[in-house]
């Protein structure tokens, strides 16, 4: 049995991805529907990322994303009918249906969002990190971005700052390898992300992050550093399946190169394959698993297709908490 | 002339120019390879090579004051900012450098640079992604700042901005990118920055607007036409410096003004518009000045509230019939 | 009551902040060991200890931007930017995510938090170091701008915005700190964000404006008393959301209106005023509105040039003798 | 002899630093007397760095420093006259009275300026260097900041940018201990700047910025690698003996420490004590330079205060190169 884990943990994590896969899927051809607007990012094949490390986040720990963000939210523990009602922009979704896909957000999770501004959440996991240290609390912050943003500002000054003031902070980069249609190498001067903390002496690692038992692992020694020592920065690397966004002409990437990922380093074939070669799990058992989250996939899909919209005063509210005397 | 179109205009001033002069280079996320989030420059970087056509890391900051760099020892560089939304982590390269550099040290600097942008609402992007803060940037002397509506004029209207002197912040509409229009074929083909331009002529109301709320505009005024309400709509094209002769000559004529923005209301360019109109013919207004604009919050992504805040053709209908003090029912 | 000048009373508001409120701490640039540049938190380092005054890196976007993630964790910072003009660094926290994250989150994330800043020119600072961009911050729904012109309402409006559950931009003007007045000791003294507030009453002409420029305007009229012309002077004291009530009134009782602000006047504050009294009050102006306002360039270095270009005293008089149809041999 | 610089060669560079100390000696008094106004840095102290680089430098490379800029103007060889005349704002100064201390700038000698915005050089210093390249040109870029500008976006971005496209540009970090009144530990995660080379891949080292010669062999070396390889980061280690600006109380550090580094490390002093005991110059050929310099430096401040002030139009000049057809 690997590390503590309990069999049914391991199958859970495992229903996790298959969901987060599932979801997004539909949540793709809900998109060609007309369903869902704007832009829609999906995770396929980063799955093991994000449920192996809320695997390892504490219920009172802090997370902070960027904009793909499906799979972080089904792994926190969102309520994934709340999360596709948000995808349709309705009013029982997380948001009240004004994030959409790349605003979720649940304030009972401490998953104070999904932010569509590339870097933009670096500083604010930052001072999240700084009011825990003011608080003397024992918690750490969980910070999620992709390669591409480390090389904007932000990620500099969030790190330096982290560092000179010891924030409890991990900086977990999702090496995918492509921000947009840009290669790793082609706008940075590093490719091996984790390198990056040098400059800061920040402690860092790298992480296979098609495999869920490492992230877990990686993300729970980082977590406790973290607390108490300060930042670390971890780079996962890892794969998207599909386009950048919906509608990506992906003329950047060849079919094969995805092809290779998909058939030899797919995060959930990976602990399929653990689960039944170390006798944890029978084939059958997996696959009720997949019958069972097809099953909710209707129910998710349901509820959100009937779920109201807004209603048109939502339009005005919370644009302030406390609205001015006068005007 | 073809019938081209915005998107076709403006892939062709850029290749043009590119042509014409070998200092102009294109720098920005994803203009090469992947061809231009709005496909603007596909097919550049098989055309122009790797040196002309730039992919950059994700560093807005660094976009601009790198191409102001370029442009302060001889180059001509065109920098795209995937939105209008991402200009603010540029913000200070903008406002501080490419707007003050020239002025600071006496005219030893100079900073011939466009800024390409993307803006505007409309697509379900969300509050971060669908903003219209043109006003923002069209406050700081020392820019230009253009943004133009139709096929033409944004075809015209960038080529003169690549050959300026000046640092010309150009603002183009994310949804109007498939609009189609007469395009002249001329290479020299220009259109001046500055100048306002008279879209529609009418006599009862004028309505002055630019970029996606132009053409807004010129459907409600067509609208209205049937009504027989003949509506002038002038386009403003630039906002900084900001034209207002076509608007004033026009208002002397018709008494009556609406400015249609995207923006919000507060502190925008109908602000400035109806100030100036105040100022300058003050005893030819009929009836106070009404502005169209967005509604003071950040826009949604449900699609519905979207639209709500976003102005309408019928918005700008109603807002013409307040001026007319024409009682309609709805 | 006490004569104190507006440091004093920047200072006092912190102070009694921190000791009334655990949770309000204070971050930026030099504010600790230096004292804060404009020595507005001197001793407060000794007083409150290195948690609660905290020194940062020179990173603008970082100080604002963890200042933003403090708050949503539930404390309430107060991030101070060096000037205004560095608050471009930051502008994308600010009017991205500041502004943004409670409505966009539906009411989910809130953003207590207070940007003080430092604005203004005339201290011969040259062109980026002597803006007065208040109007671009005002843009932005989702946040507050507030510009005391007095150091009680400097006291009681820092106080409330410390308290306010949304994020304040507060602006300081750089040339106010040594300004006295009578400031009111009490600890629950509050000055409430959005309210403008009649600072001189007069029957003859409206003059409005904010910070520095309602000083400017005070004495404008001050002399003008001495001819006879009784200046009603309303000072706006929150940008954002604006009250116009006490605007409309004044107009509707004197006709006529100055608006004065440092900033330049394209696109400035002068025109949402100007306009939103014609929108509401159309029928009581008997001249246009006047605007003074800083000249359209980026201030110069050399005294003298500077000083033309930022408005005066005597500007202020000229325009209210304008909209006065006044004559004046000068 | 040191290195291939003649003995004229090295009493030039002992004028320069001395020049450079009296002109801010005097603009000191200038400021108190009132004539100069806003912010006025001073470089004392540090003179070595700016003499030592621009001796390295040639005449077509480029040129970008802070605002701490009047030594570097003095040795990229601006007439001193025109540099005081900009202090006093008048018409002859080199940028025409309008920027001041914290602008000095020369086209023709390709010194792009004196910025006061923390950082904001670094971009344009960048693409300077780009420019270079696109027109393989076989020029180099000086880009110098202090250490306190190294914990902004900027530096992150830039260096970056110029790794990927190995740009020739020095970025030169003056580590004069403090930013204003922050000493660089409780600022910066690393202390020794240099080191911040490592997460952009790029060639640093640290250099000993109170001595003129080691300055300018490590700045010759630098600037030959920029032009060939890319990117370098040096990092002059120095000390400023004045206020941060006029008037700076100076709470933040001991009267000691600054009388230590005067006593110990002064680069005039250093030079002085190289000349003369390498028997390159005698006590009196260093006497005549300083005489020298005094009486210059009565013709500076004659010409700068005598100079006429900038007319009225000069107000309403260069917002825009070209005017617009209307309005
Ligand atoms: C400041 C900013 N610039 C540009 C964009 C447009 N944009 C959105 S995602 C993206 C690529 C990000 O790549 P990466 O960080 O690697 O994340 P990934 O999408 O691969 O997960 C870009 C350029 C943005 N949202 N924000
Ligand atoms: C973006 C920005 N933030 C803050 C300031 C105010 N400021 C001017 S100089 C300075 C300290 C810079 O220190 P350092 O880079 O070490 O340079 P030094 O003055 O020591 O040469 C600060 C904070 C500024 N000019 N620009
Ligand atoms: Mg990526
Ligand atoms: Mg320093």
């Amino acid at each position: 049995m690997p590390d503590e884990l309990s069999r049914e943990e391991l199958l859970e994590m495992y229903r996790q991805m298959v969901l987060i896969r599932r979801l997004e899927e539909k949540a793709a051809e809900l998109y060609t529907a007309g369903l869902i607007g704007g832009f829609l990012h999906l995770y396929i094949g980063e799955e093991a990322i994000a449920v192996g490390a809320c695997k390892a986040l504490r219920p009172d720990d802090h997370l902070l994303t960027a904009y793909r963000d499906h799979g972080w939210a089904i792994a926190r523990g969102l309520d994934p009918k709340r999360v596709m009602a948000e995808l349709l922009g309705k009013a029982t979704g997380v948001s009240g249906g004004k994030g959409g896909s790349m605003h979720l957000a649940s304030a009972e999770h401490n998953y104070w969002g999904g932010h569509a501004i590339v870097g933009g959440h670096l500083p604010l996991a930052t001072g999240v990190g700084l009011a825990i240290r003011y608080r003397e609390e024992d918690k750490a912050v969980l910070c999620v971005f992709g390669e591409g943003s480390t090389n904007i500002g932000y990620f500099h000054e969030s790190l330096n700052l982290a560092a000179v003031w010891k924030l409890p902070v991990v900086y977990l980069v999702e090496n995918n390898q492509y921000g947009m249609g840009t290669e790793v190498s082609r706008a940075s001067s590093r490719s091996n992300i984790f390198e990056k903390g040098c400059s800061y002496d920040v402690a860092s690692a790298p992480v296979d992050g098609q495999d869920v038992l490492a992230m877990y692992r990686a993300m729970r020694e980082a977590l406790d550093y973290a607390r108490e020592h300060g930042p670390f920065l971890m780079e996962a690397k890892t794969y998207r399946y599909s386009g950048h966004s919906m509608g990506d002409p992906e003329r950047y990437r060849s079919k094969a190169e995805i092809e290779q990922w998909r058939a030899h380093h797919d995060p959930i074939d990976r602990l399929a394959n653990l689960l039944t070669s170390q006798a944890l799990a029978k084939e059958t058992d997996l696959q009720k698993i997949n019958r069972d989250v097809e099953e909710e996939m209707e129910e998710i899909v349901r509820f959100a297709k009937e779920s109201p919209e807004p209603e048109d005063d939502a339009l005005y509210e919370h644009v302030y908490v406390q609205p001015v005397p006068v005007q | 002339m073809a019938h081209i179109t915005m998107r076709e205009a403006i892939s062709q001033a850029l290749r043009e120019e590119m042509y014409r002069d070998e200092r102009v280079f294109i720098m920005g996320e994803e203009v090469g390879v992947w061809g231009g989030t709005y496909a603007v420059t596909r097919g550049f970087l098989d055309e122009f090579g790797e040196k002309r056509v730039r992919d950059t890391p994700i560093a807005e900051g660094v976009i601009v004051g790198a191409a102001i760099g370029a442009a302060i020892a001889g180059l001509r560089p065109v920098a795209e900012l995937m939105t209008i939304n991402f200009a603010f982590l540029a913000m200070d390269q903008i406002v501080n450098h490419a707007a003050k550099l020239h002025y600071m040290f006496n005219g030893q600097i100079r900073c011939p640079l466009v800024i390409r942008t993307v803006g505007g609402g409309g697509r379900q992007l969300a509050a971060t992604h669908s903003q219209t803060p043109d006003v923002v940037f069209a406050h700081f002397p020392g820019l230009k700042v253009v943004a133009p509506g139709t096929p033409a004029d944004a075809k015209g209207l960038l080529k003169a901005a690549i050959r300026d002197e000046d640092p010309v912040f150009f603002i183009e509409h994310a949804t109007l990118y498939q609009l189609r229009g007469e395009v002249p074929d001329d290479e020299e083909y220009l259109v001046p920055i500055g100048v306002s331009d008279v879209k529609r002529e009418g006599k009862d109301v004028t309505i002055v607007s630019y970029s996606k709320m132009l053409q807004t505009s010129l459907q409600a005024a067509e609208q209205l036409a049937k009504e027989g309400i003949e509506v002038e709509v002038v386009d403003l094209r630039t906002l900084r410096p900001l034209d207002m002769r076509p608007v004033l000559e026009s208002v002397r004529k018709t008494n009556r003004l609406v400015v249609v923005e995207e923006g919000w209301r507060s502190y925008g360019i109908g602000a400035e518009v109806a100030t100036r109109v105040m100022e300058q013919a003050f005893d030819y207004l009929d009836a106070p000045v009404r502005r169209v604009a967005q509604a003071e919050v950040p826009l949604p992504y449900n699609r519905r509230l979207e639209q709500m805040a976003l102005p309408q053709v019928e918005d700008v209908v109603h807002a013409v019939n307040d001026v007319l003090y024409r009682k309609v029912s709805s």
